[in-house]
């Protein structure tokens, strides 16, 4: 298993036709394919910030602890040029997160997926293919 | 502030020099290269205790004395005397003469000619940090004095006095500022004419920071915001220093200075001291960069160490 | 400080451009050593031994109106801590971007870009940026390292309003902080032919109890073919930043 | 040394996104500035510069070489382009979590976060690349060859030693398509163009890199300053903006190119809201010959953002703290 991560770890960053999602880092090694990982959680901090946009959130464990998890998105800027502000995420938001857990083990999870308790999907759609603010964005 | 009679011979001598052409730009000339060798001494010496000046015939004997004492050139002492005496009389310019006054000491005020007593705090600080010292002395460079970390140099101050040797500086001056440029160790002042205020009282320099202005002839050099780790005989980061330079004839300045430091000292005192002028030019002294007697003593204490603990 | 210069400048008639702006373009600079500590401030032993005398900190009158900055007591204690240290927390330190007004008086040039639409300032330093624009942005999206500039002309003045800024910046390196509530007003006034007084208010009412001013001249590169040159220090940091996590030869 | 330049061949990999899926907008309004070019006269500005101001996107879905799937079709028809493109979109679609959980994680999070345009370049120009007519990058030459491979290597057999295992983009160094030469990616693909009487400013959003290029005719710096971006110089012919780009560090690789890369770009203001751009790249050490691709920019009324990328880097870390984790676990 660990020799074909790592040669999934060399083909997403080597072979140029095989990443059709690549980002400004490979993911694949930043975070484990065999652990998928979802998280029901409640924002505690979004950082806006470049390479890739970060959400806390806490999230209650079976025995009642409750864990800080950071998941990471995608460059911010994109999200801006739709309208969203650094008040379209509030702390208190309740969202769901479908990743991958970091390949260090720690509290970091990568937001393959992200959606509101409801089954809305918070970043939906495109910018390029003309989708716009998804109707799940957050009041501003 | 002058002393009463430090200030009539100030005059008396003055009187000669009002004759003296000014700078191109109307300000009293000091300019050139000065020396303040002489080997009156700081303090009165306890035999001359209540003598404030002497008589010629006594002046005479005294630097008669003094120069056989201050020979170097014997070897008459022990070992140890004989390594402290280091090299040569002739590598010494200590001057030969008193000063032209024929006072037995640069201080002039208090008339006792002695440094006024400590406060009780500075008392206690200058001894604990003398017990530092002794006790520290080869631990590392900070055991050693400023002089021989080349930090500073004891007399090149400010206040600038007599040592045994470089005694020599030059002034230069320009409508704007004035700059006092001491050989040892290769220190200049640039002191504003300006009437700006010092700097912000959080920034400590060694040397302080100088303001100067005119008082008719006088050049009044106003200086503060001294480091807290410098300390002119036991002033602390409070001293207020004032210096005054007033040209006397062709070839001689009278140089007087007064410390007010009323943390360390429980009156100000003022000295004078007679300068004369000399030939160039000031050589660069560059005290750090050959500093190998630092390395020496330290390496001294570790090699001494090693063999005690063997 | 900048009292004569702006005497002068009543006298003193900018060359303008094209379209009758003052002509700010040009590679400027800040002749002060405000980045150590934008405080009056003595030289002091710097902070790793080994570089001894190229490490050590040199002196500067400060460039703070009044000399202190007006910090609320607990602020006030923080800049002790980050002033305790910096050598760990300044973010110069792992190349992060400077902030403003930081990257105005780094020891770095940094030049003037003026379009009849916008005015842009690059900083040599980093490769940071900013684009101060002349039409009224509205509110800055997020936070960010350089901030939201918006610029307007007050006679000959460029008055830039600049907020929108992160709270990870530090005025310099001696830990003068602020908040993410940080605004700063630059006023940027040609005083002669090759002098730009520059003068910034700061203002952030969770760490100062009041606002203050910097001010000081930026002088402008005369050389022939002067330019900025890359100073993309990321690389110079890894071993600093991840050097803990390279793997280990003998594993 | 040899760690070094080898590393450089990371900025030869990093756009790994590339081949898939960039290229021009192709948008009806850009087709019809196009034809409209020959007797449309580009504004000036205060200082008689024809006016490149404003805000520029390069996203399109045009790769920038001509799939092997289209060799031998320079041009599509229209139908062809619409079938293309929705098979494209399809294609690259990060929102679909089909393909298993390496690919899965491999998409690394919603297509929301992207803005790769959503058409070809207008004249269907199945390449970016319009020079050699074969729509591909010209062979290396052997050196290069061998270069190129053995940096693959050496960040094959590295990936996570260190930062030097990673891509110059993932380093947060230089980013692979803002250049010189600029190239559409999947986001943030915006350029801000400034002019002054004596200077250009090419502002590229990834990763806030601003080149401020002189206008004066002045000589480039001596060859002993390299650096990641290059020196550039511009100059004015008619109407097209000429930016001639030398210096450029050993360590920095475009698409396989050396020390020698000179690479030259010119912009055309063809209509309101298109600058033709195109960027010939010369490097008789690295390309058996000179190659030319034209990335049109379409205006946007959308505003540049910073993009601080060292500064927010976990990602890094966490690929290095994650290889360590896994050596332990060992």
């Amino acid at each position: 298993m660990r020799t074909k991560l790592g040669m999934l770890i060399a083909s997403v960053s080597l072979l140029v036709s095989a990443a059709p999602a690549w980002a400004h880092h490979a993911f694949a090694a930043e975070f484990d394919s065999t652990k998928p990982i979802k998280l029901k959680g409640v924002v505690t901090k979004m950082e806006w910030i470049n390479p890739h946009a970060w959400i806390h959130l806490d999230v209650k464990n079976e025995d009642g602890t409750v864990t800080n998890w950071m998941v990471e998105g995608g460059s911010p800027n994109t999200l801006l040029r739709n309208g969203f502000t650094k008040l379209s995420l509030p702390v208190g938001t309740e969202i769901v997160v479908d990743g991958y857990r970091a390949k260090d083990e720690s509290n970091k999870a990568n937001g393959r997926d992200i959606t509101f308790p409801d089954g809305r999907k918070l970043f939906v759609g495109s910018a390029g293919q003309g989708a716009g603010a998804p109707e799940s964005k957050p009041d501003k | 502030m002058l002393h009463a009679l430090a200030l009539a011979a100030c005059v008396a001598m003055a009187v000669s020099a009002q004759k003296l052409p000014p700078t191109a730009g109307g300000q009293p000339d000091l300019q050139g290269i000065w020396s303040n060798a002489t080997i009156t001494p700081l303090e009165r010496p306890a035999d001359l205790a209540g003598k404030p000046t002497f008589t010629a015939e006594e002046a005479a004997a005294y630097e008669k004395q003094v120069a056989e004492r201050s020979n170097v050139d014997h070897r008459s002492g022990n070992a140890e005397t004989d390594v402290a005496t280091a090299y040569n009389q002739f590598w010494y310019d200590r001057g030969t003469k008193a000063v032209e006054t024929r006072r037995t000491s640069l201080i002039v005020d208090p008339p006792d000619g002695h440094i006024p007593a400590f406060t009780p705090e500075a008392q206690k600080r200058v001894q604990e940090r003398r017990a530092w010292m002794e006790a520290h002395a080869t631990d590392g460079p900070d055991g050693r004095t400023l002089g021989e970390r080349c930090i500073l140099w004891a007399t090149a101050g400010p206040p600038m006095l007599p040592g045994p040797y470089n005694n020599n500086f030059q002034i230069l001056q320009t409508r704007d500022q004035v700059v006092i440029l001491n050989e040892m160790i290769h220190a200049a002042r640039i002191i504003p004419l300006d009437g700006s205020p010092h700097v912000a009282s959080n920034i400590r320099l060694w040397m302080g920071d100088s303001r100067g202005h005119w008082d008719g002839k006088t050049l009044v050099v106003d200086t503060t915001n001294f480091s807290d780790q410098y300390s002119f005989r036991g002033s602390d980061r409070n001293l207020h220093l004032t210096e005054r330079f007033i040209r006397t004839s062709p070839d001689t300045l009278l140089y007087e200075f007064t410390v007010d430091d009323p943390t360390a000292f429980t009156k100000p005192w003022t000295a004078q001291i007679a300068v004369t002028r000399t030939k160039g030019p000031i050589f660069e002294y560059a005290c750090h960069e050959g500093n190998y007697a630092m390395t020496d003593i330290l390496a001294g204490a570790r090699a001494a160490e090693k063999q005690a603990g063997k | 400080m900048l009292a004569p210069a702006n005497a002068q400048n009543q006298a003193f008639k900018p060359p303008r451009t094209a379209d009758g702006k003052p002509n700010l373009n040009g590679i400027w600079q800040a002749m002060n050593t405000a980045n150590w500590d934008i405080q009056g401030h003595a030289a002091q032993a710097g902070q790793v031994v080994s570089l001894g005398a190229t490490g050590a900190e040199p002196p500067g009158i400060g460039i703070v109106e009044g000399g202190e900055i007006p910090y609320l007591p607990a602020a006030a204690q923080k800049k002790k801590e980050n002033y305790a240290n910096r050598l760990k927390l300044d973010p110069e330190v792992k190349c992060y971007l400077p902030g403003v007004p930081r990257a105005t008086y780094m020891p770095y040039p940094f030049q003037i870009v003026q379009s009849g639409k916008f005015i842009l300032i690059s900083y040599e330093y980093d490769g940071a940026v900013r684009t101060i624009y002349m039409d009224n942005p509205g509110p800055a999206p997020v936070d960010s390292w350089m901030g939201w500039s918006a610029g307007h002309w007050e006679g000959d003045t460029l008055v830039v309003d600049v907020t929108g800024l992160n709270d990870q910046t530090w005025f310099d390196r001696a830990g003068d902080f602020h908040s993410d509530a940080l605004h700063v007003v630059e006023r940027y006034t040609l005083a002669a032919p090759n002098v730009l007084n520059y003068e910034a208010t700061i203002e952030d009412p969770q760490v100062f109890s009041k606002p203050w001013k910097i001010s000081m001249p930026l002088y402008k590169h005369l050389e022939k073919n002067a330019q900025l040159l890359e100073f993309k220090c990321v690389e110079f940091v890894e071993e600093l930043i991840y050097g803990h996590l390279r793997k280990q030869p003998s594993k | 040394m040899r760690l070094r330049a080898l590393a450089a061949l990371g900025a030869f990999l990093a756009p790994v996104w590339l081949l898939g899926q960039q290229s021009l907008p192709v948008t009806a309004k850009a087709a019809a500035s196009t034809a409209t070019a020959k007797n449309w006269t580009p504004p000036r500005t205060a200082d008689g510069q024809p006016d490149l101001e404003g805000v520029w996107t390069n996203s399109t879905l045009t790769p920038l070489e001509r799939p092997a799937e289209l060799a031998g079709k320079e041009f599509l028809t229209a139908q062809e382009a619409a079938d293309y493109v929705k098979r494209l979109l399809q294609q690259v679609s990060s929102d679909r979590r089909d393909g298993g959980p390496q690919v899965d994680v491999g998409r690394s999070y919603n297509e929301f976060w992207r803005d790769r345009g959503n058409d070809l370049v207008a004249d269907r120009r199945t390449s970016l690349i319009s020079d050699p007519p074969d729509g591909r990058v010209p062979p290396l030459t052997p050196e290069a060859q061998k270069r190129v491979e053995a940096t693959r290597a050496y960040m094959r057999d590295h990936a996570t030693d260190g930062p030097e295992g990673r891509t110059f983009a993932e380093r947060c160094i230089a980013w692979g398509t803002a250049g010189p030469p600029m190239l559409p990616g999947p986001y943030n693909n915006d350029v801000q163009i400034l002019q002054s009487s004596d200077h250009v400013v090419i502002l590229n959003e990834m990763i806030h890199d601003a080149r401020v290029i002189p206008l004066d005719g002045r000589p480039h710096v001596g060859p002993e300053i390299r650096e990641w971006m290059g020196d550039s110089r511009a100059h004015w012919e008619g109407s097209t903006l000429v930016v001639d780009t030398t210096n450029f560090s050993s360590e920095y690789s475009f698409r396989g190119s050396d020390a020698n890369l000179h690479l030259t770009e010119r912009f055309t203001r063809v209509s309101p809201d298109v600058i033709q751009y195109e960027f010939t790249v010369y490097d008789p050490t690295a390309f058996t010959k000179p190659w030319t691709a034209r990335v049109p920019l379409n205006k946007t009324a959308d505003r540049v953002y910073e993009y601080a990328c060292h500064e927010g880097n976990y990602a890094l870390t966490d690929i290095l703290a994650g290889a360590r984790a896994a050596e332990k676990r060992k």
